[in-house]
């Protein structure tokens, strides 16, 4: 227990640093990575926790990168309320297709998720006059804190407020999956059935999770609006949904941080070999497929164990 | 729940009425009506495939009859799914070791508790709900002899544990009815010595009415007070273990269903 | 070190050993530096190619006197034609690397996001490839310049020589994005407007793989014509389906841009299609047969549209920064506001008011000629810079 | 009445196909429980193995002869080396390193093949199209429709009538059958993966000449087949027969008759089916 305060603590002293020793292009690709990081750590609630795969968990972090960008580009509110109505019409939209989707289990739940997040992702293509089609919404401002308050504007700024949400967010998941409530879904993701017999029904608690995970992915979504300045419907398709999964299960599923180290790795293994070949995907998919045979806890599950032995 | 009824004479704690379930053409049970009396401990017996799981499936409510009804404290229960129905009391152990293997002794036990007692939506803190089921599934654990084992992965325990830790989980929810889906299957005799005189103790310690489906008949005529013989889905004979050692039927039931 | 061609001027290291000493003080000064956050992985790859195609021949080209007597270099990244990963990686060129000009972004969605950005970062974006009209209309600044023809040009030229053409009735076939919805929105108000006919349109996705319920429709509208608005891979294969359907025959296909990768993977099916080019490399000009030479001997293939495009865009860039006498950015974007070039194909004068280049257009057809082992672009009608160039700051022509 | 025909031709053509895919994708579910991500791909390689194969033999039909079994042994391989390492774990690891190795295959044919795309032309038996009615069809679709028709007997023979496929379908039908196979069990999956892989190739090689080989095809058509799949049922080859033709007229009907809803509908549908019905057409609860 002592050794994990220390390095989240650690942990927590290099993010406040970090804005002083990184040059300013490793700062806003620390800042991408953190984005993608929440978004992982949201996709590990439902897929880590739970044993729930949506394979449809970027059209939630989509409506939040929309929902972002229009409230900052047409009424130019500070950035707390972009961030509040992104992550609150991802939630809003994650309950009905939440109802219909855990009305299935396994493949058939995630193959119900990709139905409606193709649909969502279309709904942003096609609805030109409000999300630019396939174009996109681009020139999202960063606007300040709060009227009158800090400027976001400058990398370091966007940053600070990045890391904050991250940071705020992994605490909130942790407490979810400690609570009660959490500790119920782990019982939902050993044994439905058992749970079943045990006294309580698994839909309201697969529900309720989906919805939070997408709170968190549209939160990751609504920061990314603002940070990158655009939203488009790329970040909808089933594609990126799909390297959310391999964000979690390389850095560990069911572990929380570790999907945020995941999205991390699968991002720098991206940036720093596409500077060298247009073939890089080659060496992600020999990187995944390694991890996945040989580390089957990710990063954090591996160093955990290791941790246990020695 | 019923004070009512219970003026008019002893109330069965659970009573079925012509129960039956068909897959198809299949008839696994039918026009089955038991009653089984509060601190009974009741044994259901049969050959192989005489709808004796299936029974209890219409019991507790993981499958739904296709004719008939269940009354449990003299309520017609049959229209409640399974999650309700163990919330009104009726707790059961799984043929096929069912718990949750990636997590610890202690922790399969206190969600059983935590299912029953409720506030299961408090997704923040909840110290309170957490500590007070911990206290109940160590009590469990201790009445079943894993308190030693609390915090391995329910995964790593031995068979015969993990069918104890099975019967921990029903028993921590302190449930009025306990349905026990063979208990002793597949374990070593001195096992099944060793589990029929947990649950005897159980039964006793608890005050629990306890439905067993069993194959061993030592262990059925050791710890049953009446015995419920099923064939072809269909209840053939009731009684005590001497009524249904002499039963002629029964034998013949027995005889023609095994080999 | 693929990636980065890293060319020195005269005392380069190739060159180097016997180069006089003051002609390496040039290096003291630093490289210009280029940056293309390309998609050179993902659907549309070919297309990021051809940019870096041709930067690898301007590369070889301008080596010998450089910019400004300093060394161009290149630097390569890969947006796998994703937004986001564009803007990143144009962010990491831009704050790492230094880079002052931007090129060689691929996909409109890319360009319209990188480009959004480039009033903050300060530095150029000169699009050789991106069609879409409101880059110089809506989405304008001034850190933006458009070499290339754009979408509505294109649209523009197809349809003036329509105009004169025996076909009255066309259907509109465009892929369901910003590019083909545009496109065929603009074909239809100027088809209009030249009192023919639009009987039919409709919008496949992206990625379509079976054409036959729009050949079925197109066949059942008896149009003389159908205008396609489709990307490389989805013409292909509507190309191809509609031979086997033998609906070539009886439609002409009219293909907003008519390129050399469309035609070499349908091959002699594609004979007989009209439509743009944005650039024809059979135009015949003494610079583009040179230029058409030097690039099949680098690259040991004709130039498509998008390498000569992204050659001039590079040339004229030099030629512009060679005038400003710096490579400070704003006062690059002053020399370059009405500035002229003479390009492969003719003459370019850049507007100031919307930063596009006013050139000229061409409508072409596809033929076979046993000189070349694929088919090729003839050019049909020649349209001088005035007539193709949209109003300033819209999509739309007087 | 010449319209229906056509609309009915086209469902069918693209059926075929979908089937070709959607077979193997379904039969690697039922025995191997493992959804295969990286199937799409290996239609891909078929593609473009049918390419290389017609240009060095200047004929189409010995590519429809050669590649699927060239696929089938590439597949079998990887099944060997990678999957069977990992059978033990939770479903998502299987179907995510398959995600993996569609990564690497994809991008290992691009470098071997190049960005443009490569068009195969159909042997000149099967070039032009013929007058059917009033209906002027490629006769190249024709050949899918009777391609697929053909496979999906053979397929369905070979399951029904034959003690190999009666084995399979056992299995197929109940996965603890599974460890009734005892230590046969490494090799049917292997063997039951690489058939799957040789009837993509074999729909791989079939599709070049319609759509040409080219990058991305693979992608496009994995997501196809998935819903054809779930629409029928995981598992089920008469589902993914069902299937097929569903999907099938559901592309080719809607965008003939309501074109703005191309980008859905086949989304739509399987939703639809979904929620009626959670396990597919002819799907089992899990």
């Amino acid at each position: 227990m002592i050794p994990s305060r220390l390095s989240a603590l650690a942990a927590l002293v290099a993010l406040a640093v970090v804005p002083w020793v990184l040059a300013r292009h490793q700062l806003s690709l620390l800042t991408d990575l953190l984005i993608a990081g929440l978004f992982a750590m949201s996709l590990d609630l439902i897929m880590g926790y739970t044993g729930m795969v949506s394979f449809g968990h970027a059209a939630y972090f989509g409506l939040g990168a929309y929902a972002s960008a229009l409230v900052l580009l047409h009424f130019a509110q500070p950035v707390p309320v972009a961030l509040l109505a992104g992550a609150l019409l991802a939630g809003a939209v994650a309950v009905p297709v939440g109802w219909f989707s855990t009305r299935a289990t396994g493949i058939y739940f995630a193959m119900l998720t990709l139905a409606f997040a193709q649909f969502l992702y279309t709904v942003a293509y096609k609805w030109r006059d409000l999300t630019g089609g396939s174009d996109g919404i681009a020139g999202v401002p960063k606007t300040p804190l709060f009227w009158g308050g800090p400027s976001l504007a400058s990398s370091r700024a966007f940053y600070f407020l990045v890391a904050a949400c991250v940071v705020l967010s992994l605490f909130v998941c942790r407490a979810v999956v400690r609570s009660p409530f959490g500790r119920a879904l782990q019982a939902i993701r050993e044994n439905e059935r058992r749970f079943t017999s045990l006294g309580r029904d698994p839909r309201p608690f697969k529900l309720v999770v989906f919805v939070i995970a997408a709170v968190f992915a549209g939160l990751a979504g609504a920061l990314f609006a603002p940070f990158r300045g655009f939203a488009s419907p790329e970040v909808m398709f089933w594609v990126f949904s799909g390297q959310g999964l391999m964000m979690v299960i390389m850095g560990g599923i069911g572990t929380l941080v570790g999907p945020v180290l995941g999205a991390m790795l699968f991002i720098l293994i991206q940036e720093v070999l596409s500077s060298y070949t247009e073939h890089w995907m080659i060496f992600t998919g020999v990187v995944f497929v390694l991890i996945v045979i040989f580390l089957p806890g990710g990063l954090v599950g591996t160093a955990r164990r290791l941790g246990a032995r020695g | 729940m019923t004070p009512l009824l219970e003026t008019r004479g002893p109330t069965p704690l659970l009573e079925t009425r012509g129960l039956g379930r068909a897959f198809g053409a299949l008839q696994a049970v039918a026009g089955v009506s038991l009653a089984v009396q509060p601190m009974e401990l009741r044994a259901v017996i049969g050959p192989n495939g005489a709808g004796k799981t299936t029974l209890f499936h219409l019991i507790s409510g993981l499958l739904a009859p296709t004719a008939g009804h269940v009354l449990f404290r003299g309520d017609d229960v049959t229209a409640l799914a399974a999650p309700a129905r163990c919330r009104r009391g009726i707790s059961r152990t799984f043929q096929i070791t069912s718990i949750f293997p990636e997590l610890s002794v202690l922790e399969n036990v206190r969600i059983a508790v935590q299912l029953k007692i409720g506030d299961n939506f408090r997704l923040l803190g909840g110290r309170a709900v957490l500590e007070a089921s911990e206290q109940r599934a160590r009590d469990s654990l201790r009445l079943l002899g894993l308190d030693d084992r609390a915090d391995e992965l329910a995964s790593t325990l031995p068979h015969g544990d993990q069918r104890l830790l099975e019967i921990a989980m029903a028993a921590a929810q302190e449930p009025a009815l306990l349905l026990l889906d063979e208990p002793t299957q597949g374990l070593s005799p001195e096992d099944t010595a060793a589990t029929v005189a947990v649950i005897r103790q159980v039964a006793r310690e608890r005050k629990l009415t306890i439905i067993l489906v069993e194959h061993d008949m030592d262990v059925v005529f050791d710890l049953a007070d009446r015995i419920s013989v099923l064939h072809f889905g269909q209840l053939i004979a009731e009684g005590t273990a001497a009524e249904i050692r002499a039963n002629a039927e029964v034998q013949k039931a027995y005889l023609g269903g095994l080999d | 070190m693929r990636r980065r061609d890293f060319l020195k001027v005269a005392g380069g290291a190739a060159a180097g050993v016997s180069a006089p000493i003051y002609l390496r003080t040039a290096w003291a000064q630093g490289p210009i530096k280029i940056g293309m956050p390309a998609a050179l992985s993902g659907s549309n790859a070919q297309y990021g190619i051809q940019a870096r195609r041709a930067a690898e021949l301007f590369a070889r080209d301008i080596k010998a006197k450089g910019i400004l007597g300093r060394p161009v270099e290149f630097i390569y990244e890969d947006t796998g034609g994703d937004p986001a990963t564009a803007v990143r990686k144009a962010q990491k060129l831009v704050e790492k690397d230094g880079v002052k000009f931007l090129t060689g972004v691929v996909l409109s969605s890319e360009a319209l996001a990188v480009s959004a950005k480039c009033p903050e970062w300060k530095v150029v974006f000169m699009s050789t490839i991106n069609g879409a009209g409101a880059l110089t209309a809506k989405a304008f600044h001034r850190y933006f310049f458009r070499v290339n023809t754009s979408g509505p040009m294109g649209a523009r030229a197809v349809s003036l020589y329509l105009a004169e053409s025996p076909m009255k009735r066309f259907f509109a076939l465009g892929s369901d994005y910003a590019w083909g919805r545009d496109s065929v929105g603009s074909f239809t108000t100027q088809i209009t407007a030249a009192k023919k006919e639009v009987v039919g349109t409709d919008f496949p996705p992206v990625g379509t793989k079976d054409f036959a319920s729009y050949i079925a429709k197109i066949r059942q509208s008896r149009a003389d014509g159908v205008y396609l608005a489709l990307p490389g891979q989805d013409a292909t294969i509507y190309l191809k389906q509609a031979h086997q359907f033998g609906l070539n025959r009886e439609v002409k296909p009219i293909m907003e841009i008519l390129e050399l990768e469309n035609m070499k993977a349908v091959g002699d099916a594609m004979v007989g299609a009209i439509g743009s080019s944005r650039y024809p490399f059979t135009v015949d000009t003494p610079k583009n047969r040179d230029f058409v030479k030097r690039f099949h001997d680098l690259h040991g293939i004709y130039p498509d549209m998008f390498d000569g495009e992204t050659y001039e865009g590079l040339e004229w860039l030099a030629q512009v920064i060679g005038k400003a006498g710096t490579d400070d950015v704003e006062k690059v974007i002053d020399a370059w506001e009405d500035s002229s070039y003479e390009g492969l194909e003719g003459p370019f004068f850049m507007r100031k008011c919307d930063h596009q280049a006013v050139q000229p257009g061409f409508a072409v057809e596809c033929v076979k000629d046993p000189k070349y082992p694929h088919p090729i672009p003839r050019i049909l009608a020649t349209y001088p810079g005035e007539k193709v160039t949209p109003k300033c700051r819209t999509e739309e022509f007087s | 009445m010449a319209n229906l025909l056509e609309q009915l031709l086209n469902a069918l053509a693209l059926a075929g196909l979908l089937f070709l895919v959607s077979a193997g994708l379904s039969l690697v579910f039922g025995i191997l429980r493992v959804v295969n991500f990286a199937h799409g791909v290996f239609y891909m390689l078929g593609a473009y193995l049918g390419f290389t194969t017609v240009a060095l033999s200047g004929w189409f039909w010995p590519a429809l002869v050669v590649v699927p079994p060239v696929v089938g042994v590439l597949g079998a391989l990887l099944e060997s080396s990678t999957l069977r390492f990992i059978y033990r774990r939770p479903p998502i690891y299987q179907l995510l390193l398959t995600f993996g190795l569609a990564l690497i295959l994809e991008e290992s044919i691009r470098v071997l093949y190049g960005p443009t795309a490569k068009g195969v032309e159909p042997p000149p038996l099967l070039q032009g199209a013929i007058d059917l009615g009033g209906v002027l069809y490629p006769r190249y679709r024709l050949f899918l429709v009777v391609l697929g028709c053909t496979v999906g007997v053979a397929v369905w023979l070979f399951l029904s009538r034959t003690r190999a496929g009666l084995v399979i379908r056992a299995v197929a039908q109940n996965s603890e059958m599974a460890d009734c196979l005892g230590a046969d069990v490494a090799r049917v999956r292997t063997l039951v993966f690489g058939a799957a892989c040789a009837l993509a190739g074999l729909g791989g090689v079939a599709a070049a000449p319609m759509t040409t080989a080219y990058l991305g095809m693979g992608i496009n058509v994995i997501v196809d087949a998935f819903v054809v799949v779930v629409i029928g049922g995981l598992g089920s080859i008469g589902g993914s027969m069902a299937g097929s033709l569903i999907v099938g007229a559901a592309q080719t009907w809607g965008a003939f008759y309501l074109p703005e809803t191309a980008m859905v509908i086949m989304y739509a549908v399987m939703g639809a089916i979904l929620v009626f019905r959670p396990w597919g057409l002819f799907g089992e609860e899990e």
